[in-house]
This record gives C-alpha cells, structure tokens and sequence, in this order.
C-alpha cells in the first residue's frame, strides 16, 4: 500500500474515534501517502477555535493543525447539512463535494473507516 | 506471499466484529500473511479470565489465530488507558501479563508499517 | 411537593441520529419541554434550535467551547450545566428522558 | 431522600458518557442517593491500572464516586465474558480482584431493584 | 418506579445489545411493569424462524418467545420502511403506530435506551 | 498477474446507515461490483437488493439464518462466504472496500 485514505464519519469529542483516527493519520504520513476524509458527523471537526481544556481531553483541532502535511478532504454536502458553512472553519483543510470526495477514496490504495 | 491486514475497533462481545475477523483471518491464513491491529476498545479482545456464558470467547479465537502464524498487536496508548500494560519482557509471545499468548502491544507505528506492508486492508468499526 | 408541569430531556447525540429524532419528537409533544444539550448534543446548536415558548434549550458551556461553538441567542447556557439539569430532574419536572 | 440510577452500557474512554455519567453522579451525590448500574462495555470502566495519557482515569473517577457514596455495581455476566470474575470475598468494597474499591459485580437483578427503588433514571447509550 | 420502557434501536446479532435489553427487561418482569419497544434497527428483532446455532451466539427470538407476559411494542413505521412487513413476525408482539408507540413511552415511569 | 475488473464490497451495516449508503454510493460507481453482506448487512435483502448486470451480490448463510431471512431469488449465497470472499480480495479484485 502506497496511499490510506482515513474515512473519518463520527463527531469529535463524543467519542474516541476522531482522536484514533487522527493519530493513526499523523503516524501513517511518513510512509504512505495519507489522506483524511471527513464525511457525515465527522465534518464537524473543522470547526475553528475548539477550546477543550474544560473537557480536559486533547484538543484535535490543535492536532490537525500540527500535521499540516496531512490532507484534509471535507465532504461538503455533509458540511452544509450541518450547518457549519457560515462558521469559521480551520485553514488547512479542502472542501470538495461528493464527486471529488469519492473519487479521493476509489484512488487510494485502501480505505479505513473509523 | 500477500499479506492482508485488518484493523478493529470495538471491543469483544458488544458487536460482532472480532467474530467476523476471526472468520476472515481463519481463511485468509491459509494462503496469506495476515496481521490484526487492535485499536481502541479492540484492545480488550485479548483479555485473559474471559467467561462468557453464550459467546465463543474472543480471547481463546485470537490467541489460536496467533498461534496458527496471525501477528496480532494491540495499539499501546489505547490499552495503557484501558488498563493494559507492556512489560519489556516478552513471554509465550505476550509483553503483556493481562493477555493471552501471541498478542502483544506495540506502539501506533506498527500499524503503518503494517499497512505498507499490505497488499488488502480490512477496517471493521462498528 | 408541587413538580411543575414541564418535562426534561437530556440529550447527547448530535443532529440526524433516528435516536436524536425520537427525541425531539417527545419533546415536541409535551407542550412544555426542557431541552437539555449536552456532548454531541450542542451541534444541535448549528442546526439553528432556539427557544419557542413552551420549549427551553439550555446547552452545556464546556461543550459548546471544545466544540467551537459560539454564543447563540435564545438558548439558555447556565454556569453549572450538570447542578441545573440534576436540581431540575430530581425536583422539578414531570417527566425526564435521556437519549 | 430520593435516589437517581444511572445505567451505563460503554467502556471508558471510547465514548464520553463515563465522563458525563461522573458529572451527573457528583451533582446528585450532594443531594441525593445515587446508584449507578454497569452494564454490557461499561464493565470496563472500573479495571484497575487505567493509564490514559490523555484523559482523566474512568476507573478513578468512579472509585472516587463509590468513596462518596454512590452504589456501583456490574453485571456478572457481561463482566465474566469480558474476563471480570466476581469471588466470594468483599474487599475494601468489591469482590473482584481487578476493580477499584467499592465496585462489586452483581447479578442484573440488582438492576431491576435499582430501578424499582428510584425516582428517576438516565441511560446513557451510545 | 413502576413501570419501565425499555427502547431497542439497533439491530440484533451485529450487536449485543438487542441480547441485552431483553435481558435487563426480563429481570424486570416480576417487579414492575414492563415494555419493550422496538424502533429504527431494532424491529429486526420480530423476524420470525430466527436460527443462530451457526452463529453460534444466542438465539434472540426464543428469548422472546420464553417472557411470553413481555409486552413487546413495534414501531410500524420502522417495520415499514425496512422491508419487514411481508415477512412472517414473532406472534407476540403487537404492532403499533407511531402514536401510540410515543404515548407508551410517555406513559411510562422511565426510558431506558439500548 | 492478470486481476478481473470489478470492485469488491464488504458490508455489514443494515440499510438507513449513512456508512452503508456511503458504501452503494461506490459501488454503483464502480460498473462493476461484487457486494458481500454478511452481519447485519444481509437486511439489505429485505430491502429488495438484487444482482443486476455489473452488479453482484453475495450474502453468508449463516447471518441470514440467524436473522430469519428466507432464500432470496438474484443473490448468491455461497457455502462458505468468507472462503469465497477472501478469495476475490487476495487474488482477482481491482479495489476492496469494507464498510
């Protein structure tokens, strides 16, 4: 396998899967060519300014943004549904819609769901 | 010879995917390298002591998955905060006292090797 | 003890959950409801929920900042999310529902 | 003094509602009994030698409620399967050599006594 | 409390929780009132002729079959939209709209979700 | 080595998941797919799935009788699913997925 392509559809923070799948991307980047895709409730992770001390868990927009080689592909249908398309969104990432969303997944090498 | 891989997510009992693995892995091995990283509440699968009254126990699968060749490594933060330690020494293939033989925990990093290594990747979340 | 007649419900799973819908769908019923938002609940926030007459939304203020989610008008953010919400169920309300 | 039961069915760390649980059972603690009942996964939660490098132990968390009082329990059968084993002594609080004190497993009709005893109920499923 | 509802919405046998909402409902019978209420995934559970030995893994509809004072309630809607309407159902239980489904859950002392 | 052009799928998430709707999503994409269900994935058979040129699907035995559903015509149900499916994987597919 050259390329991973992490399918990220579950919400940050209520669950562990966004954090998983953040640093089994991080750890994938020197070896393979690593993209991220969010899609559904996984979207929700490019909100700017998440702020977790309170929470007292890590905070994965900081994570994303200290793996600024990592390709972020957001699902813009599932963004707009959300929500989220008049927020302030982290810089780094790549809105795309379904066409270009599934076409990234079906030319990776393989796909991981989380 | 090919290699495939599959990742899991959930722990044993609550959903059915360490079973459905098992199945996989059972007949992939028999022509291919197959490895199992063990991610997140996946990491529980390979607890010893485990009773259970109306399910095969994961447990005894996995350890005779890994006897059968099947590398089998659990993701060393995931059990470190579920309870799970390494220990340097490495016993019946085991760095871990709480697991059965042939699983061990090792760093996240193993998983990409793994799946560089890999000609299929299976992930199987719940 | 005199429990006033409103009904709460405590929920924690965000928007286009069928369990979230149920939810919304008990509240919508009871005429007067206490929505309370708490984890992936408060992205029902960017959905655009607001408070009707005979419906609160209070959200939880530790949730709403990991998050990222701003201030939002009509919905009620106490200081100590967990004291109300326990005063409000245990005293309080008619029926309590968690989802 | 009326009782509130909460009834868990996720491990820690996977999910959030350990967390929210503890926050719910502190408030309630002040005023209230409080019984919290663990069932499927969250038989997990009390495992001692939780090392999470990024969260706040569940195991701690809830020992610390068992300390104030509330009631914890553990169905014996999701807690046999996942290799938690119920013995016959009680020791500071539980009877299963891997909890933290204060935690015992029990069978799932402490369940229905829980409920049958309280004023209100919240279940927190993922 | 003396009356509880217990709430099943995922499917049976991919998880374990249909196994243990009729568990958990079972024990309640002797001190309280009980309902099972199937909604979403979980009106699987109602399919007629269930076999698991294969699996290996309990079967459910026997279970159902065995707390015969159960009261089981099934979201027709959710039976509807997931193709089940034609298939031969457990005898058991009773079928009910969305409605009456609602009032028995508001109907009773708490909810309990699996 | 000479692979065949299709595409296969493993699904294992009932129908109404926006994971499986993901997964039909490539696979009608693909021309040319094999869909494998097994797990709570064969509920896809009562929702009227069937083999249609450029699109097979396969479902386990066994899953199917523990969920109590019948023989479905333009399915294939072979004696021993996760053989067969394995072997499409390792040696004949283009692309795998598993959802």
């Amino acid at each position: 396998m050259k390329s991973v392509f992490y399918l990220l559809d579950t919400a940050p923070y209520g669950s562990e899967k966004a954090f998983g799948a953040l640093n089994a991307a991080a750890v994938s980047l020197n070896r393979m060519h690593v993209t991220l895709g969010l899609y559904g409730d996984g979207v929700y992770l490019v909100a700017a300014g998440q702020d977790s001390r309170k929470l007292g868990v890590p905070n994965l927009s900081d994570i994303l943004y200290s793996y600024g080689e990592l390709r972020v592909l957001v699902h813009e249908p599932s963004l707009f549904e959300r929500g989220l398309f008049g927020e302030t969104l982290i810089e780094t990432v790549e809105l795309v819609d379904e066409e270009d969303f599934l076409e990234a997944m079906e030319s990776s090498d393989c796909v991981l769901v989380f | 010879m090919k290699t495939l891989t599959i990742v899991l997510t959930d722990g044993p009992y609550i959903s059915e995917y360490a079973e459905i693995a098992c199945k996989l892995a059972e007949n992939a091995l028999e022509r291919y390298q197959v490895n199992i990283f063990l991610y997140l509440d996946a990491v529980h699968i390979p607890k010893k002591g485990q009773i259970p009254s109306f399910f095969t126990s994961a447990g005894e699968l996995f350890t005779g998955l890994a006897k059968k060749g099947a590398v089998i490594r659990a993701c060393a933060r995931c059990a470190a905060a579920r309870g799970y330690i390494a220990e340097e020494e490495t016993v019946n293939g085991s760095n871990c006292k709480d697991y059965f033989p042939g699983i061990k925990i090792t760093s996240l990093y193993e998983l990409s090797e793994m799946l560089s290594k890999s000609d299929r990747v299976i992930s199987l979340p719940r | 003890m005199k429990r006033e007649e409103y009904d709460i419900f405590l929920l924690t799973k965000p928007p286009f959950s069928p369990r979230s819908e149920l939810c919304l769908k008990l509240a919508a019923r009871s005429g007067n409801a206490r929505l309370y938002l708490a984890g992936d609940g408060v992205y029902y926030l960017l959905s655009g929920i607001e408070e009707l007459p005979g419906y609160k939304v209070y959200a939880c203020q530790e949730d709403l900042e990991a998050r990222a989610i701003g201030d939002r008008e009509k919905v009620t953010v106490p200081d100590n999310f967990y004291a109300v919400f326990i005063e409000d169920m245990m005293e309080h309300c008619k029926c309590a529902y968690t989802f």
